[in-house]
């Protein structure tokens, strides 16, 4: 059979799409559809799994298998897919408020174990679907519904919490930039286990213009610092550098050396690097690409050969074996 | 010197002393000698609860009773006829159920003024004149062993390990049990520890031949094989055989295992089982929680594998919103609930039925799924097995129930042969024009299961309403009440099989039993009927849908007594569903009923 | 010009638009305005499902339905005199509910070719002869308002959005509405926005003048306030009834009220309301999910506030493990449950009463927890502040029930005197020797509330089992047993009021209720007596424990008709308890009940 | 009245203690029996919360207020017992499985609030109390009931978990020392907001000696590197040093400048450094003191400041004014 180029159509389902004019969802939906041509796995060994959540919808627009799960639980409902079926490519569709708040502990530990998952966790810093409290990556004073004198929790920053529960794989994108988050993809579906990418996404109803500081068309390129593997990071006005003790910072690049401009390693073992990666973006400045890709067994991998080494050693079970056991006795 | 040989038709013996004295061992080992020879038997180990307690102390104290028999028996026995108490606390841990007249064993050696006074013994009971009702032996075991071992190379606490051995031995001379398989166990177990292996061996010949030489005992006991069916047996525990039935009901659909589970008390033991069986393909995960656990058999269902969880009451109730959403995409699943003493944290080590109506309607909406109740240790095999067949054919989750007692209790298994196994293999949808992921069969109402990776099936699934047919999200009024409709009536009518009556003297009064109170209620059947009463029997093992006759059997019966370890949750069921006037007999204990108590209710109903 | 002014005993209208036109808002201030006429009234919003569909499609069709009348009324009204459809999908979306000859008015602006085809109309149906039989009203309502609007310094986009004021307005002036209490709400409501705020009255004035001055209408109606009872007024929906009532249970028992929850439609509105509730110290805890509420009110309720916790039911699925330890610990606790449709994430928008048998049975082991269920919007007030009663007197976790449909509508509210609501104070327990904290309150079985910082009364409390009296850990059998039924018997024994039975003319069938389907059965009793037909009615706000009088005023009626939003949850419960072959009447489409087919169903039983 | 001492005595339950013989609970009882006298805070205002384990036990032997709680939830009772009584001192006991498992997303969620709640987590590494399988703090490879081929996750390493969480202080100690635990929870029980402090326990039946190779009494002072503020980071053997490119290491103190051994900052605001020495530590030698302890207002006070405030300028809530609205009507 000859072999057949997919297009984005062919990833698109018939399912109406369902989200507010101007969300960012749609955005991040195009770019996936056509992204997915490129990856060349078949349309049937792809999965989304999504929670509950604006962004959860995800899953019904793509001409791939499909589940909309329950708030939250994605990430463990995809692990034992992907365990299971370690020939599929399985991503988990997730928001703020379903990985990290109801969804954060399945969160923490499909990162520490590097199950075979791309977990895409949409940030809008709000909860859309049920119309606009704050959520854990929402910032402390944020007035919402459930919040009108401000809110009081310092909020999560995925990226660190993220390396520190041992993720082999973080990265941070844009919901408006179809390039960068092309790339990002391509780089998490490379990398074997589980990958994060946290998205920026804007939610023009309940949160709009939450990184309008990072969008807008002037200051954009000041704004963006880029982390690629073996490149300087930085941006056209501001860069990251190493200081006197040690730790690293973020400064303008009229202040600085261009020689002293931390050289970006994706790779290194020790995760702090990262994690002080992870620490330093601002309301204006922000790093996004690929803040850690180091390797590591995947746990669907490290189970299969667990499995096939007894296999290998004791031979396959035996049914009449088993159920006879070592201890029987015949009555005649 | 001679001694006198005694034929008895049966007899139960309890062994108990601190965790640390290897009592659940000891028990097992005179279980699978008594199995070798013949007896019928059942078993009952009742484990401290969760924390190991001091040493000596009486929360401490772990004990196992086994009940054998020249003819068919039902449960552990009420009362045991002898008892081996390894030290103070185990002998006033479990004296109130001797009864007058019963035999007790116990070690001397560990009855100082301290360990008494630990348990609150004022005076020695050996002493004190106390136990004048009872058949007293006061041996001193710990010194007996120590000396017997005094040419090895052992510490004195690694050799005093070994009295339990010394005890067994014993106790396998007084009932004429054989030692080959105990010193084929200990060569085994053992062989890397060669010293301890010996004090191990030497313990339970010393103990032997103690019963033989001492005249502290005149008679030995001899209980002849009981009547059974021709075949392979193998002594078989519930949790194992749950287990295995998981196993093979696997196999038997050609499916590969896939087990999310989170460790607890009593159901951890099917998670450590199945972690063994790497070899037939099962994967375990040990998932961080019990919705991480429901939630990954949900996923690999979803892939095409036999999903599967198990857990306790606790866990069930974190499980309950999934097993909705499981109800919604109709994947097969089974979650396995061994009940325990609730609620809340209630009573983990002990046994309860108090979980039936959670299990029955604990989620949100309308959620129907199946319900099996295993009455047996070995039936957890056939019930595992069946909860397969129904959770494959008709795609549903699929709520198989054990308890406490029948999990840890054991039983003579006849070991099937494999090919009488059913097949219950099922076809995955095939590459298709058009698919629609909610077309149902005709006869079963399954929805197709639609495993990813087959070409021209991709479908988005999920846990809002479902349009009939298509399987699209849908809010429409008249789709919702009637696919809430098709998923009861979907799980209405799964086969299951009639309710068999036991009745051969055309009885007025009905003793119905659910789940793990067959075997008691068998027991006082046979001792009421023996008595001349007239009692029919019948118990249920499908609990959602009942058998189809049930409302039949219900009819024929003036009264039904109806036993159970809640405050009556199938009654409820019952009551509503055939609207008659159950009798219930209630008992929340954490115990299994006793053939007396059930005798005696019985017997009221039958008089009064 | 001169119109004619006709008089009329009732209408209901429905507003439907687009989520974006303001529907919602339209609907309330009409709502507000015709509550200060004195007309007895009741709502039905209806939201679009969770996801904000684009605009002009069918998913993002809004609406909300008023009924008002001159006389007493219970419902939204089944079937709309008046639409008002702000869009082709508006009036796509709800045809099927007018009834022939009502009236439909359009906003025509919108009903261009790509709208129309949007939602699947191949013709214009204001033009295309299909709407014959209705009287059809094509206003072009976007340019009239942006015309009216054009001296002011808005973007096209902004005058546009105040189209539906123009809209309540021409409604205004059709059904002789007050103007007075909506321009003061615009005026605070706009206060900041001066430009929006102008727009938004000049709007609403220029649909006024145009219904005044055109000869599109050529009659205005007239609906006389109904007779009712002295006193304050205000109109008052079931989520802020019951957000209120919280409030004032608390003041009652003086406690402070926490309440840890997380957000889930059509509950979230209690948190909201709550939050802003602080100048009472109302401490509101936004948990990262359902577990984390419940356990978090669990804890403010051990440290002596009123613990609360607000979900539906996937969130009641998630809190059931921690709410069986509320039962163990006894301690008080509210849990209210806003049902939606499930199973699973079901219909999150629709309504529903089949969480009934979850929040009875959803526990491990015997878990006994009392349920109230509020009957209509303003009911959820006195509800409310019986869970405060009940949970702090017997100190026990309470269900209170409510459900989308009267979670969201709204009725017009007998504001009550605060002097009048009852005392509901309790002591903690206060210092003192040898303090047992399982000791019990002889008539209310309640337990002393011992809270930290109170000396000498330290103390451990947990979920496994407690001791009798001192509440420490036991494994005892026959402990267990005496306190799972001595926790049953506080609860069965909790203090409700008689069941009522309106019968005035010695019935023989009555038609029994629960929750909110009290407003469409009322109604339909309404029509069925003025028929002439004999039908006795009676309300169920208290499910466990049941009314005393239940299972009296059960046998007098030889047919009780049972109407349920699920399929038979209550039926199940009453069967099991009483022995009574109920008839069900089951529907479960996301919807109340309408009168109609209350009417046919009971009239079915009556004549057959 | 005059002030009373109290005494170890007065914080002993009248409950018999009920672990196994050995095990590592009983030493961090004592300590802590010990310990709450000098507190200074009255037995009636103390309240320990624990969840499930053989570890959650510990309440029942402290003569304060305690509950027993469910397994997994003690972080998250505890909130609301300590945000609506801020006049308590209140505890959290909690085991590896407890905290890090079932109770992971309590856990990172009180930490990122600042919840006011003193989390001790005794790390054996072992599910206990269900006897014996491993926990997501398990060495990968580990046998137990429930892996008995090895388990394949990744463990938890619960420092850099709490970073990763915003944690306002960690520490870690050893349940046999009882010296330096005292200390630990001087410092915690100072802090404003949640502190986490990793106990090594010893859990002799299922998993003995997971800790032996630092608290061996020859190797021991070698084994454990001090972190106390201001002071540098060693132990007789070893030091922890910063490397050229600026990540810290550990190295033999053979092998290093004295001068070049970092001084301990606990209360640097910034979370790398104590992310980069969470990091450090192998099977022989482990850092061990505070790693982190800066100053956030904890959410119970941000709590009742809100409350307070919005009292102060709107007055005290009148039930009738609220239930009478704005927009009512009457009728006569
Ligand atoms: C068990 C449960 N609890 C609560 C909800 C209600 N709920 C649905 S989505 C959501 C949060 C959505 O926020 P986020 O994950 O950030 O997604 P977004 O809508 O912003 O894309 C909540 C609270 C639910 N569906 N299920
Ligand atoms: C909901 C629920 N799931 C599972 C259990 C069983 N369980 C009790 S404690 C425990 C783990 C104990 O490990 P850890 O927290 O490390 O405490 P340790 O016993 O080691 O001190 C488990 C799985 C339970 N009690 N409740
Ligand atoms: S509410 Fe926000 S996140 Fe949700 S669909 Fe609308 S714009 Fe997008
Ligand atoms: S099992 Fe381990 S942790 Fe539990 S009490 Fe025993 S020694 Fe301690
Ligand atoms: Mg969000
Ligand atoms: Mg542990």
């Amino acid at each position: 059979m000859a072999e057949i180029t997919l297009t984005k159509k062919d990833f698109t389902s018939d399912q109406e799409v369902r989200w507010c004019p101007g969300c960012g969802d749609y955005s991040i939906l195009a770019t996936m559809q056509a992204f997915l041509p490129e990856l060349g796995v078949p349309r049937e060994k792809i999965v989304f799994i999504s929670g509950i959540g604006c962004s959860s919808r995800f899953p019904y627009y793509l001409e791939t298998f499909g589940m909309h799960s329950i708030h939250g639980r994605a990430p463990a409902i995809a692990s034992g897919l992907t365990i299971s079926r370690p020939d599929l490519t399985v991503f988990v569709i997730t928001g703020d408020g379903d990985a990290l708040s109801i969804g954060g502990n399945h969160f923490i530990h499909a990162l520490r174990r590097n199950v075979d998952l791309k977990i895409m966790l949409f940030n809008n810093r709000i909860y859309g679907l049920t119309k606009g409290q704050y959520s854990p990556t929402s910032e402390a004073g944020k007035i919402t519904k459930s919040t009108p004198v401000g809110s009081l929790d310092t909020p999560f920053n995925p990226v660190s919490l993220g390396l520190g529960a041992e993720a082999t794989f973080i990265a941070r994108t844009i919901d408006s930039d179809r390039k960068h988050l092309t790339g990002v993809l391509q780089a998490a579906t490379k990398h074997k286990g589980s990958a994060l990418i946290e998205i920026y996404q804007n939610c023009p109803i309940f949160n709009d213009g939450a990184f309008d500081s990072i969008k807008d068309g002037d200051s954009r390129e000041g704004a963006l610092l880029h982390l690629i593997h073996g490149e300087p990071i930085k941006s056209t006005t501001h860069a990251v550098v190493r200081k006197a003790d040690g730790d690293l910072e973020m400064r303008a690049l009229s202040e600085i050396n261009e020689a002293d401009i931390v050289i970006h390693d994706a790779h290194r073992i020790d995760p702090t690097y990262a994690f002080a990666l992870s620490r330093l973006s601002t309301n204006d400045h922000v790093l996004v690409g690929v803040f850690r890709d180091v390797a590591r067994p995947s746990y669907g991998d490290l189970v299969h050969e667990q499995v096939d080494g007894v296999i290998a050693k004791q031979g396959k079970g035996d049914l009449a074996t088993l159920l006879a056991g070592g201890d029987s006795w015949e009555i005649s | 010197m001679s001694k006198t040989i005694v034929s008895m038709d049966q007899v139960t013996i309890r062994f108990a002393g601190d965790s640390g004295d290897g009592m659940q061992l000891t028990g097992d080992r005179f279980t699978s000698d008594t199995a070798i020879l013949g007896n019928d038997l059942a078993t009952l180990p009742n484990y401290p609860a969760e924390i190991r307690a001091p040493t000596g102390t009486l929360p401490g104290v772990s004990s196992f009773q086994l009940h054998f028999a020249d003819h068919h028996i039902q449960t552990a026995g009420d009362a045991p006829d002898v008892l081996v108490a390894m030290n103070p606390a185990a002998l006033k841990a479990n004296m109130r159920d001797m009864p007058r007249g019963s035999t007790i064993i116990v070690n001397k050696d560990e009855f100082s003024a301290r360990n008494l006074t630990k348990v609150g013994y004022e005076t020695n009971p050996l002493e004190d004149g106390s136990l004048e009702s009872y058949k007293v032996h006061g041996i001193p075991l710990t010194s007996m062993t120590v000396g017997a071992l005094a040419h090895l190379p052992l510490s004195r606490k690694e050799a005093e390990r070994a009295k339990n051995m010394f005890a067994l031995g014993m106790l396998s001379w007084m009932y004429h049990r054989p030692t080959k398989a105990t010193e084929k166990f200990l060569t085994a177990k053992f062989s890397k520890v060669p010293d301890i292996l010996e004090a191990n061996l030497v313990a339970y010949r010393a103990g032997w031949n103690y019963g033989e030489t001492t005249e502290e005992f005149s008679v030995s006991y001899e209980i002849a094989p009981a009547p059974q069916a021709k075949g392979k047996y193998r002594n078989m525990s519930g949790n194992l055989a749950l287990a295995y039935g998981l196993i093979a009901g696997a196999q038997c659909a050609k499916l590969p295992l896939f087990l999310g589970s989170y460790p607890i008390t009593p159901a951890s033991d099917i998670l450590h089982e199945l972690s063994k069986q790497k070899k037939f393909g099962v994967i375990t995960f040990q998932a961080e929680d019990e919705i991480a656990a429901v939630g990954a058999a949900i996923g690999a269902s979803y892939g095409g594998a036999m999903g599967i969880t198990s857990t306790s009451g606790p866990g069930v109730a974190l499980k309950s919103e999934a097993i909705g959403l499981a109800v919604m995409l109709e994947l097969p699943l089974i979650i396995v609930d061994v009940q325990r003493g609730g609620p809340s944290t209630g009573l983990p080590t002990k046994t309860e039925q108090s979980d039936l109506l959670q299990v029955m309607f604990g989620r949100n909406g309308e959620s129907p799924v199946p319900v099996l109740a295993a009455s047996t240790p070995t039936d957890c095999f056939d019930m595992a097995v069946e909860a397969v067949r129904i959770a494959t054919a008709y795609r549903t989750p699929v709520f198989l129930l054990s308890d406490g007692y029948i999990a840890n209790g054991s039983q003579p298994w006849r070991i099937p042969e494999v090919d009488s196994l059913p097949d219950l293999h099922v076809d995955f949808a095939k590459t298709q024009e058009n698919f629609q992921p909610y077309a149902r069969d005709p006869k079963t109402l399954a929805r197709p299961w639609a495993v990813p990776g087959t070409p021209g099936l991709e479908h988005r699934i999920g846990g809002i309403e479902k349009a009939n047919l298509t399987g699209d999200i849908s809010y429409e009024p008249a789709n919702h009440d009637f696919m809430v409709r098709t998923r009861a009536a979907k799980v209405a009518g799964i086969e299951v099989p009639d309710l068999v009556v036991d009745d051969p003297d055309g009885a007025e009064v009905l003793i119905l039993g659910w789940g793990s109170t067959y075997g008691p209620v068998r027991a006082a059947i046979d001792v009421l009927r023996e008595s001349g009463a007239k009692v029919a029997q019948a118990h249920i093992k499908y609990i959602n849908p009942f058998p189809k006759n049930l409302g039949e059997v219900l009819s024929k019966y003036p009264k039904v007594i109806l036993p159970e370890m809640n405050l009556g949750q199938m009654a409820m069921l019952i009551r509503s569903e055939f609207l008659k006037d159950i009798i219930s007999f209630n008992q929340v204990r954490g115990l299994p009923f006793s053939t007396t108590e059930l005798v005696e209710a019985t017997l009221e109903v039958l008089n009064g």
